[in-house]
């Protein structure tokens, strides 16, 4: 099979396993955090959540944006495939193996604000508009730190393809070389993904802001973007901090994964475990917190490499 | 060596395709009765003009384009809700004002810039870098040759932040800024005061 | 793709940034027509660096130079209409004729 | 009806709009009867309606749902009916409201944008908006005018507001309606320990135990306001259960305080001491400074080294911890209170704190604030446990 034909159904297949473990990993780690006897239903409750949810009609506001509002899942889940796409599982084997992966990976995650902010402003409500522009502020602070941590990682590659910034890890992967930037990362995924401490465009004090008002299969989709995006990010975050395939014992392939769904469960339990940050906090901290930092991750690898 | 853009068709028709959809974005952007949904037009607009820079083999320019107008694009609309007087597009209306006039600059503007662009014989020396080359030479050549270039552009976008911050912050050197400010009126000659801006 | 298609595209883009430009009243409108205009411009640029520098970086260098113009027009459009609106509540050109203040 | 959260059969949803089935508890009264339906025509097809209470419903499209009785398994009766309805053995609620009239618009003007000029008339009867006076940076923005309840998910129940909005930031605020004693309905046939306590003599162990309870409940919704819903379905199954073990709940509290639940509320809502002296709101006033607390002059605490508790900052922050606090200090009173009894007479310090008295505060409270932190603020007061309006009580008696 030609390489252009096989790639969007490995790319579908990843997208569909790993929000599938996003959401059982949410599911387990929920009942773990609420002292529940975990059960088998655990793992039965995404899927039938799901099914519920896909059995609904989809609902209409007074006069919404009907386009953009079909729109936006789909551009979300997009880009979760563009995402998955740049992630290295061996030495030149990536969907999309090219030589500005990383810069490509940063114009998919940036474009994650349009759909979020979609989503919020179509349906023509007033709290799910106030979930877009929440998705604004936090997105626009926390951009350019995510951004400066993925350029700090590919310095010593000397290369902006991820498969080239894996391949310089095979000695010392950047979680330690560049000590800054996984936490950075980390602090950074949940505001754009809108996940966890940072799901404030999609919180409870907006009674679902952004999701509000969607129902039927636009919400199962929207929803299933969203594990899409945290996948993407999780994996792209295991391959450009973790050394992506390096590991001993177990083929390159399966580290990918490993590594992939640690970073996801790390994601999982911050959303159970950590309260939500109050926005105008988040966006000081990334302005005057975040932002510095990653600068100086940025000197501090370009020192050790001279 | 390699001629550095594909001639094959699918090229052509990907070009096609793209070059038709950024310039149509590019319309809509004035034909839309909603703030919002202006911005993003043109930011598909931008998309559309980043993929045909890919296609061109500046793939680092093309994906960088994506990249700042997704940020500049969502800064756009929150200005437009912020401070239109139709937050949201949630009323339809319309923006438009000398229309034919507008339309006949235009107009007049793509037939001179086309004319030039067909009509004048350009050297016809194609770039033959080989893809994953391009950027390499584009950072040798920031930290090189061009430095002076370079460094002016990061000088000016800083300049550019300090100035943007002086100009709307809101403590001046008099005061504060919306000190004395008054509505403004809708009759040219009528004093800004006199209420009749509310009218 | 020729470099004439490219060129052609990117009038086209710079005649509808003209027509934007002039055509609306509000600030923001009037600046997504400059942004259109300087659009058109950057895919001109890299469009002969493409088919007739013969891959010069400094063709690219252009570019670079045009994105930074793109970002110092936004930034300070911006700050211009947040000033014009705090001293003046006024968003549309037509607000603004008498620029005494 | 809180302890239906914890019944895993369930799954409680924040908008309608995800919803399959409508429970509707108790009698309802007549302010509420539109906002019902509502909330009923916002459901998503299929959709369903389940009474829960005694006797007849008094709203008439209420007349004909499946019923759950006062003490039937409510879980049961909703899921039976989820799952006709998702097997397409029962039909889709048709909606309650018919077609309000709207201005109509389209079509007029020459660019079909409802008029002449150019904003054009009033679609849907909904003005362009104006502008208001700035509070905080000095840009005059458009105000969005909204009326959030009575039954947004994370107020009390019953609490109506208008507020005004300019950005996220409020400009006015107006209490509609009350928030009432949703939330005491379970047990539904027992008298409060606290109401019992004003007229009978009560186990001092059990009265603490029963303040424990309370305050739990308080902090597991604080907990699902700030997106905790594992911990809170946790925090809240600690709450119901008939005598948790004292060493779980000290755990879980440490468990609580690891979050940063109390970072969302620093700063936010503050009450000074100087308005919260002498209206009676027992931790609310601790938390902002004031020393009052009846337990301290009650003869039943004397010997026990009982110490009111305060905090400075009187922030929503301060009454979490504050609330924190006088949990440790009850189940630490409830272990050494051994076999006294409180008699009747002396003041009773309880927790549920009247929702009049805060009402007056709350626009000073909430003016300028953002709208998440508005509503922190609003369930950090905790006004779940207000008074009963008038009409609820008539309604419920009937």
């Amino acid at each position: 099979m030609p390489a252009w034909l096989a790639a969007p159904p490995t790319v579908a297949f990843a997208l569909a396993a790993g929000v599938v473990v996003a959401a059982c990993l949410d599911a387990a780690v929920g009942d773990v955090v609420a002292h529940r006897v975990p059960r088998w239903s655990s793992v039965v409750r995404p899927w039938r959540q799901a099914a519920v949810v896909a059995l609904q009609r989809r609902t209409s506001s007074e006069r919404p944006d009907r386009q953009a509002w079909a729109l936006a899942p789909a551009l979300l889940l997009g880009l979760a495939a563009v995402m998955l796409t740049v992630v290295p599982l061996a030495p030149g084997v990536a969907v999309a193996d090219v030589p500005h992966g990383i810069v490509l990976y940063g114009a998919a995650a940036a474009t994650v604000l349009i759909p979020a902010f979609l989503q919020g402003w179509s349906p023509n409500s007033a709290l799910a508009m106030i979930g877009g522009y929440r998705m604004f502020a936090q997105g626009l602070s926390s951009m350019i730190p995510f951004a400066l941590v993925l350029i700090a990682a590919a310095l010593p590659a000397q290369s902006l393809a991820v498969g080239e910034i894996v391949a310089s890890q095979q000695g010392l992967w950047n979680v330690v070389r560049t000590p800054l930037g996984l936490p950075v990362y980390l602090a950074t995924v949940p505001a754009l993904a809108f996940w966890g401490p940072l799901a404030t465009p999609a919180g409870r004090d907006l009674a679902g802001g952004i999701d509000l008002e969607a129902a039927g299969a636009q919400l199962l989709t929207w929803r299933v973007a969203q594990a899409g995006v945290l996948v993407g990010m999780s994996a792209v975050g295991a391959s450009v901090f973790l050394g992506g395939w390096a590991g001993p014992l177990l083929p390159g392939p399966v580290w990918v994964v490993l590594k992939t769904v640690a970073l996801l469960a790390a994601l999982v339990a911050m959303s159970h475990l950590v309260a939500r940050v109050r926005i105008e906090r988040f966006v000081v901290l990334a302005w005057v917190g975040l932002l510095p930092l990653a600068l100086l991750d940025v000197f501090l690898t370009g020192w050790w490499l001279l | 060596m390699v001629v550095a853009v594909s001639t094959s068709w699918v090229v052509d028709m990907a070009f096609a395709v793209f070059g038709m959809a950024a310039v149509l974005t590019g319309y809509r952007v004035f034909r839309t009765d909603s703030m919002v949904r202006a911005s993003f037009w043109l930011l598909a607009s931008f998309v559309n003009v980043g993929l045909i820079l890919v296609l061109l083999n500046a793939r680092f320019l093309g994906f960088s384009v994506v990249l700042m107008m997704a940020g500049e694009m969502s800064v756009m609309a929150i200005f437009m809700v912020m401070l239109m007087m139709n937050p949201a597009g949630l009323n339809p209306m319309t923006m438009v004002h000398q229309h034919r006039t507008s339309l006949a600059a235009g107009l007049l503007a793509f037939l001179a810039l086309a004319s030039v662009g067909v009509l004048v014989d350009f050297p016809d020396d194609p770039a033959r870098v080989e893809p994953a080359t391009v950027t390499a030479e584009l950072g040798a050549e920031e930290l090189g040759d061009s430095m002076l270039v370079f460094q002016t552009a990061g000088a000016t976008l800083l300049a550019t932040m300090i100035g943007s911050i002086a100009v709307t912050s809101r403590r001046g050197r008099y005061g504060d800024a919306e000190q004395g400010s008054v509505p403004p009126p809708l009759r040219p000659e009528a004093d800004p005061a006199d209420g009749e801006g509310a009218a | 793709m020729t470099l004439e298609t490219v060129l052609v595209v990117a009038a086209a883009l710079v005649g509808v940034g003209v027509y934007g430009a002039l055509s609306q009243q509000s600030f923001v409108m009037i600046m997504m027509g400059i942004e259109l205009i300087i659009n058109g411009a950057l895919l001109a640029g890299v469009g002969l660096w493409a088919y007739s520098t013969g891959g010069s970086p400094k063709g690219q260098m252009l570019g670079v130079v045009i994105l930074t113009v793109m970002a110092v027009e936004a930034a300070l459009g911006f700050a211009v209409m947040t000033n014009i609106y705090r001293v003046r509540k006024a968003d549309i050109t037509e607000k603004t004729k008498r620029l005494r203040g | 009806m809180e302890a239906l959260r914890l019944d895993r059969r369930l799954r409680i949803v924040d908008s309608p709009r995800h919803a399959t089935v409508l429970l509707v508890a108790g009698a309802l009264p007549a302010t509420l009867h539109r906002p019902v339906a509502l909330v009923h025509d916002a459901l998503a097809h299929p959709r369903a309606t389940v009474w829960w209470g005694d006797g007849e419903p008094d709203l008439d499209w209420l007349r004909d749902c499946p019923r759950a009785g006062g003490d039937g398994d409510v879980a049961a009766t909703v899921g039976a009916v989820h799952g006709d309805l998702m097997l397409g053995r029962r039909a889709s609620d048709l909606p309650v409201l018919t077609a309000t009239t709207r201005t109509p618009w389209e079509g007029v003007g020459p660019y079909g944008h409802g008029g002449s000029g150019m904003t054009g008339g009033t679609p849907h009867g909904r003005p362009l908006a104006e502008r208001a006076d700035d509070l905080r940076d000095g840009l005059a923005l458009d105000v969005l005018p909204l009326t959030v309840g009575p039954f947004f998910p994370a107020f009390p129940a019953g609490l109506a507001l208008r507020v005004s909005l300019q950005g996220d930031v409020i400009t006015e605020v107006e209490m509609l309606a009350d928030p009432f004693l949703a939330d005491s309905a379970d047990p539904p046939r027992r008298t409060h320990t606290f109401d019992r306590a004003r007229t009978d003599a009560v186990g001092l162990a059990e009265l603490e135990r029963a303040r424990v309870s309370h305050h739990l409940r308080a902090l597991s919704r604080s907990l699902r306001t700030q997106g905790l819903g594992a911990l809170a379905t946790r925090v809240l199954g600690a709450a119901v259960a008939e005598r948790p073990p004292t060493d779980a709940v000290r755990r879980l509290l440490v468990t609580v305080e690891r979050t940063g639940l109390g970072r969302a509320g620093a700063g936010v809502g503050i009450l000074t001491e100087a308005s919260v002296v002498g209206r009676g709101l027992g931790l609310l006033a601790r938390a902002s400074g004031a020393a009052q607390d009846a337990r301290d002059d009650d003869p039943a605490y004397a010997g026990l080294a009982f110490q009111p508790i305060t905090q400075v900052a009187g922030d929503a922050r301060a009454r979490l911890l504050q609330r924190i606090a006088e949990i440790r200090q009850s189940l630490s009173l409830a272990e050494r209170a051994g076999d006294r009894v409180r008699q009747p007479g002396p003041a009773l310090e309880d927790p549920r704190v009247g929702a009049t008295a805060v009402s007056e505060l709350l626009g000073d409270l909430l003016v300028g604030a953002e709208w998440g932190d508005a509503v922190t603020t609003i369930v950090s007061l905790d006004l779940a446990m207000g008074r009963r309006p008038p009409a609820a009580v008539g309604a419920e008696a009937a």
